[in-house]
């Protein structure tokens, strides 16, 4: 369904992206892994629209993103849950999930979303009338996959979902994560975390570098010295 | 002999912790890679050892100093300098001017003829002479990032601290800020580098100290730091060995 | 010879030159007005390059003008009015509790909390509102009932009101400039400078930014001040409304934008060009339309010439000189206008029109080399080296 | 101290401080939503004000009926303005000198077309400016409580549009976070085109009440500029409710200063206020501190 060919992006002068290419299958959760500023945050950006691309094309199920403009990217089915979570701080939680509403697709089915939202994430519905900047981290993750979801996507974009959380916490996410799948949303999982995010995706890539360096089976990767080799350096 | 000596500093933000009483030392001469995953509180530990952040708790004894007791401007007169990941050049001046502007606080203070002259002196060694009275919004990323150096080095530091002077290069740029790096150290200047290249990292280090959620994971020697199974779980996740967080 | 001797030789003919203009006046029998133009420019330039020590050197925007200007006008409203001090010695005394005034200020807002610039901007508008209000309430100050300084002696050496008016104005403004001038070719300059584009980057380099700033508000309000103190003495009838008003802040902003706030010059040229539009305009009885000049004037030289007119000049200069001195020539020679000072301005209009021409369009029009100031190498493009493909 | 008095002050002063947050509601909201210190909003009410003035006297429309025609004309005019800004690619700073640009120029144009004489709608044209209403015995000008009527109605309406509506939230992910906004398919644009719309429209508003019961002149924008700034950072940027709430504390205050030292001290003890909030509490009285 994603098809990214030739992609080269960057910010200001600086190149962060050479010539990726990827794809997503419908139903598949694809792991892009690397080690920190390998261009895996500018990849997501640049699929999402956050970022102009300087080249190449993204299309989503046969349809080109790259020339639309940036806010249209949701009403055609891609939502991030970006680096950082981003959530909007000083607004409660419940007003949250309604901004990743907001597109017209997804407005009009709003209100069952917000329950399969609730049903996936209790503490959410529990912290409805908080303001989101008051959450803890993980539940602020929570709500940033949450809003995502909102916004009825049929891939979702994660850049580091694991960033800063306890284990215990990072494990809970990914089984959401797997349920989400199974519901019929084909994901995009960014990470750091390889071992964590392999177990639950089916294929990955390994971006070192801007460039994409290896990519197979979860189950190969796993045992492929090159990825120590990106992530560690020897 | 030790230069610098960080004892259980500590920095939160709201309820995150970036930095959890990290205590380790910066021994004189010596080029100290400072590693670990997004997030572990590299950038933090340099923010605020360079007084940009203000520190809950802890010390950080440089010579008779504690710079976390220290405004930046007398971190600057205490011989500590850095650059920043983006930089952050004065952008009404010309190169040569920034360079000046720094060359005249710094370490010691300047007058304004001397520091026309050193200028030219440390544009020269960052090769950026044919550039010197360009405004800087017409430099490169990679011109950038030498004024970073360029501007640090002006100050005539004793320590200095590079955050991610690699980030967004490409490897020709890389190599020769590598060399940049080198030239640097051998001018007897001790260096912390914060970089996220570790195959660069490891090569330029004589120690690395990696952080891992704002605490140091392992300390020493490139190869076997790299290769300690609580770094390799903090970098490639999944289940975490006891070693974690100590 | 270096750069810094020529301009302060420059300071010193334009300060003998300037200062030989009333007995020219006086020699030629031209009417007076010349010399009240003159002082009112004299003033205007002095308010605006000291505002521009604060603002345009260090960042901090500053509304607060009126509140220096007003301090100095009530000073010496009150010392040398209302209690018999000699001018001259209750001028200084203006400039002194201006000056003081302005660092009690920094004293709060740079130490209490780092202002970000708009709140420091507004804290400094209603810094000017309270002055106002307590001139107003107390009547030891103000009380309603206003001061006449009309009565107040001036030393006989300074000759008749004009003339005084032109010679202190004129030393206020020399002084003030080259005090602007002193400072913009100082190590205090540059760490203004560097505040101005990154403070926190300037802290980590050494620069002592607490230090730094409260010497430029400082400087502003003493100069401020100072010249307000003289000014008293021309608005005749002093009372709050007129001084505490939000005019002077304004136009000094205006002045200081249009000519240009990195450098020195920016605000003299600045000041000469704004307060002439507006003294013609309103000689010719168009007051209103003026004032819609100088506001057009503003938005198209914020979006289209941000380095202020006095860089343009610098930039153009051959072009600039030629329209001016020829339009002048032209003017004068056939007797177009009425005054020298009619002359002055149409001149002055003509060659604004050529300097807004946008760069681009203007590199088209000229060889490059005919724009190029002499002395000033041209700037290089960096070699890119080892750019990254794109 | 008479007791009368004092309870006339409070209550005049709560009034007053009703026209006060309408006149500031829109500065704020270009501010504290927008980023841009939009000064010509001083202009906006006076244009208001004297467009108020000239339709009633001209055509004899009633002072209320100016509500309708008012609202939607700013309401355009506020938005092509933010075109423009967009356009402009300003920042803060630059915003502030543009606007004060256009404000030079308005208020000049205002003195052009209606001169500096003063100005007032005759009483035939305007029966509200001399009714009054009683109300415990406190003599209440019709215009003043209208506005204040209006100024709650605009904040009550403008927070909950904030709270509640679809677009309300897309202003604040915008103001929060204009990158993941249009993530989610918000166009930051177009939710600034129309909040500044709404922002003018409301100082158009203001201008409507100020010509009901005061006497107009091109001059008056400079007094504004104490106490609309003051009700801005006292109320917090970008709160409505806390513009209202601003403007009643600045209202009654300078009520009872007046009462109190005397009429000259109003100001006074507003700007102190205002510098204390500057000092203490630049993000408002109002604002939950979240950070």
């Amino acid at each position: 369904m994603l098809e990214v060919r030739d992609l080269v992006a960057g910010y200001g002068q600086a190149q962060a992206l050479w010539e990726v290419d990827l794809t997503v299958d419908d139903g598949e959760i694809v792991t892009m892994l690397g080690p920190n500023g390998a261009g895996k945050s500018t990849l997501v950006n640049a699929i999402s629209g956050l970022i102009a691309t300087w080249s190449g094309t993204v299309e989503l199920d046969g349809r080109g993103l790259t020339d639309i403009p940036s806010h249209r990217v949701a009403e055609w089915g891609i939502a991030v849950v970006p680096e950082g979570r981003r959530i909007f701080p000083e607004m409660t939680v419940v007003d949250n999930l309604a901004v990743g509403a907001y597109n017209h697709r997804a407005r009009e089915a709003s209100e069952e979303t917000l329950e399969w939202v609730h049903g996936i994430f209790p503490r959410l519905e529990e912290r409805s009338g908080q303001l989101a900047g008051s959450l803890s981290g993980g539940e602020q993750q929570m709500l940033a996959i949450g809003r995502a979801l909102m916004a009825k996507p049929s891939l979702l974009l994660l850049d580091e979902p694991s960033l800063g959380l306890a284990p215990i916490m990072v494990e809970a996410i990914f089984e959401i994560l797997r349920q989400i799948n199974q519901a019929g949303v084909s994901i995009l999982l960014v990470e750091q975390n390889a071992i964590d995010a392999l177990d639950l995706a089916t294929r990955g890539y390994v971006l070192e570098e801007g460039r994409i360096v290896i990519e197979g089976a979860s189950s190969e990767l796993l045992e492929n010295e090159a990825l120590r080799k990106a992530y560690l350096g020897l | 002999m030790s230069l610098l000596v960080c004892k259980s500093v500590s920095k939160r933000f709201g309820g995150i912790r970036a930095l959890n009483g990290v205590s380790t030392s910066i021994e004189e001469h010596e080029i100290l890679g400072l590693v670990g995953p997004n997030g572990s509180g590299k950038s933090t530990l340099i923010n605020v050892l360079s007084g940009l952040y203000t520190a809950d708790d802890g010390e950080a004894q440089f010579g008779d100093l504690d710079l976390l007791r220290l405004a930046p401007e007398k971190i600057a007169a205490a011989g500590v300098a850095r650059t920043f990941q983006i930089p952050r050049p004065f952008d009404t001046m010309t190169v040569r001017e920034n360079v000046s502007v720094s060359y005249m606080f710094g370490h010691r203070r300047h007058s304004l003829e001397a520091a026309r002259d050193a200028a030219s002196e440390w544009l020269a060694f960052t090769g950026l002479e044919a550039a010197a009275d360009s405004p800087v919004d017409q430099l490169t990323l990679h011109q950038l990032k030498f004024l970073e150096l360029a501007r640090a080095l002006a100050t005539d530091p004793t320590l200095l601290l590079l955050d991610e002077v690699l980030a967004g290069l490409n490897p020709t740029e890389i190599e020769q800020s590598i060399e940049m790096i080198r030239k640097i150290h051998e001018r007897g200047i001790t260096l912390v580098i914060v970089e996220h290249l570790l195959r660069v990292v490891t090569s330029l280090s004589d120690r690395i100290v990696v952080l891992d959620q704002g605490s140091v994971i392992a300390a020493g020697d490139p190869t076997e730091v790299m290769a300690d199974p609580a770094v390799v779980a903090a970098y490639l996740g999944g289940r975490a060995p006891d070693a974690r967080g100590a | 010879m270096t750069t810094r001797n020529k301009t302060l030789i420059g300071f010193a003919i334009a300060a003998v030159v300037l200062g030989l203009v009333p007995n020219v006046v006086d020699v030629l029998n031209a009417p007076g007005f010349y010399l009240t133009f003159m002082f009112t420019m004299f003033f205007w330039i002095s308010q605006a390059s000291s505002w521009n020590i604060l603002t345009g050197y260090s960042g901090y925007f500053s509304f607060g003008q009126g509140a220096w200007f007003g301090i100095g006008v009530y000073t010496t409203g009150i010392l040398a009015a209302k209690n018999g001090w000699p001018f001259l010695v209750a001028l200084p005394v203006a400039g002194l509790v201006g000056g003081a005034a302005g660092l009690l200020l920094g004293l709060v807002v740079f130490r209490l909390r780092r202002l970000s610039g708009e709140i420091f901007a507004l804290t400094t508008l209603a810094v000017s509102f309270v002055l106002a209000s307590v001139a107003r309430l107390t009547s030891l100050i103000d009380g309603g009932r206003g001061i006449f300084m009309t009565g107040t002696p001036l030393p006989e050496f300074l000759g008749d009101f004009r003339t005084s008016m032109y010679r202190m104005t004129l030393v206020i403004a020399l002084l003030t400039v080259l005090t602007a001038y002193l400072i913009f070719e100082s190590r205090l300059g540059w760490g203004l400078f560097s505040i101005r584009d990154d403070e926190q980057v300037a802290r980590g380099l050494g620069v002592p930014t607490f230090r730094y700033k409260m010497i430029a508000l400082g400087t502003n309000a003493f100069f401020g001040a100072l010249m307000g103190g003289v000014w008293a003495l021309q608005i005749g009838f002093i009372t709050v409304e007129d001084v505490f008003n939000i005019r002077v802040p304004l136009l000094v902003i205006l002045m200081a934008v249009l000519g240009g706030m990195r450098h020195w010059m920016g605000p003299v040229v600045g000041a000469a060009i704004i307060y002439t539009l507006t003294d013609r305009l309103n000689s010719a009885g168009l007051a209103d339309l003026n004032q819609v000049i100088i506001g057009a004037l503003l938005i198209v030289l914020v979006l289209g010439v941000r380095e202020g007119i006095y860089l343009r000049i610098r930039a153009r200069w051959v072009a600039s000189a030629v329209i001016f001195f020829g339009a002048m020539a032209v003017l004068t020679v056939f007797d177009v206008t009425s005054s020298l000072i009619w002359d002055f301005s149409y001149a002055l209009l003509i060659t604004m029109v050529m300097l807004l021409i946008p760069t681009p369009l203007w590199e088209r029009l000229t060889p490059r080399r005919i724009a190029e100031p002499p002395g000033d190498p041209p700037p290089e493009l960096p070699v890119p080296s080892g750019k990254a493909s794109t | 101290m008479d007791v009368d008095l004092l309870a006339q002050a409070v209550v005049s002063g709560v009034l007053i401080g009703g026209l006060y947050a309408m006149m500031s509601i829109g500065l704020s909201l270009s501010w504290g939503a927008l980023k841009i210190i939009n000064l010509a909003h001083f202009t906006f009410i006076l244009i208001g004000a004297y467009l108020t003035y000239q339709l009633t006297t001209s055509f004899g429309i009633d002072p209320f009926l100016m509500i309708v025609i008012v609202f939607p004309l700013f309401f355009v005019a506020g938005a092509l303005l933010q075109l423009f800004f967009e356009w402009a690619k300003v920042d803060e700073f630059r915003s502030l000198l543009i606007s004060f640009g256009l404000f030079i120029i308005f208020t000049s144009l205002v003195r052009t077309v209606w001169t500096a004489d003063f100005r007032r709608i005759s009483s035939e044209d305007n029966p509200y400016a001399s009714a009054s209403i009683f109300v415990f015995g406190v003599a209440l000008q019709v215009p003043l409580i209208a506005a204040f009527i209006a100024a709650v109605v605009i904040a009550v309406g403008t927070s909950l549009a904030l709270s509640r509506t679809h677009f309300g939230r897309a202003v604040r992910a915008v103001v929060q976070d204009a990158e993941m906004a249009r993530a989610f398919g918000i166009d930051p644009r177009r939710v600034a085109v129309i909040l500044s719309g709404l922002a003018t429209a409301y100082s158009g508003l203001a201008g409507v009440f100020i010509a009901m019961f005061q006497v107009l002149s091109p001059t008056m924008t400079f007094a504004w500029f104490g106490i609309v700034f003051s009700v801005v950072i006292l109320g917090g940027l970008g709160s409505p409710y806390g513009a209202l709430g601003a403007g009643i504390i600045v209202g009654v205050v300078g009520g009872v200063a007046t009462v109190v030292w005397g009429p000259l001290s109003a100001p006074l003890v507003t700007f102190l206020l205002l510098i204390a909030a500057l000092l203490f509490r630049p993000a408002g009285l109002f604002r939950r501190s979240t950070a």
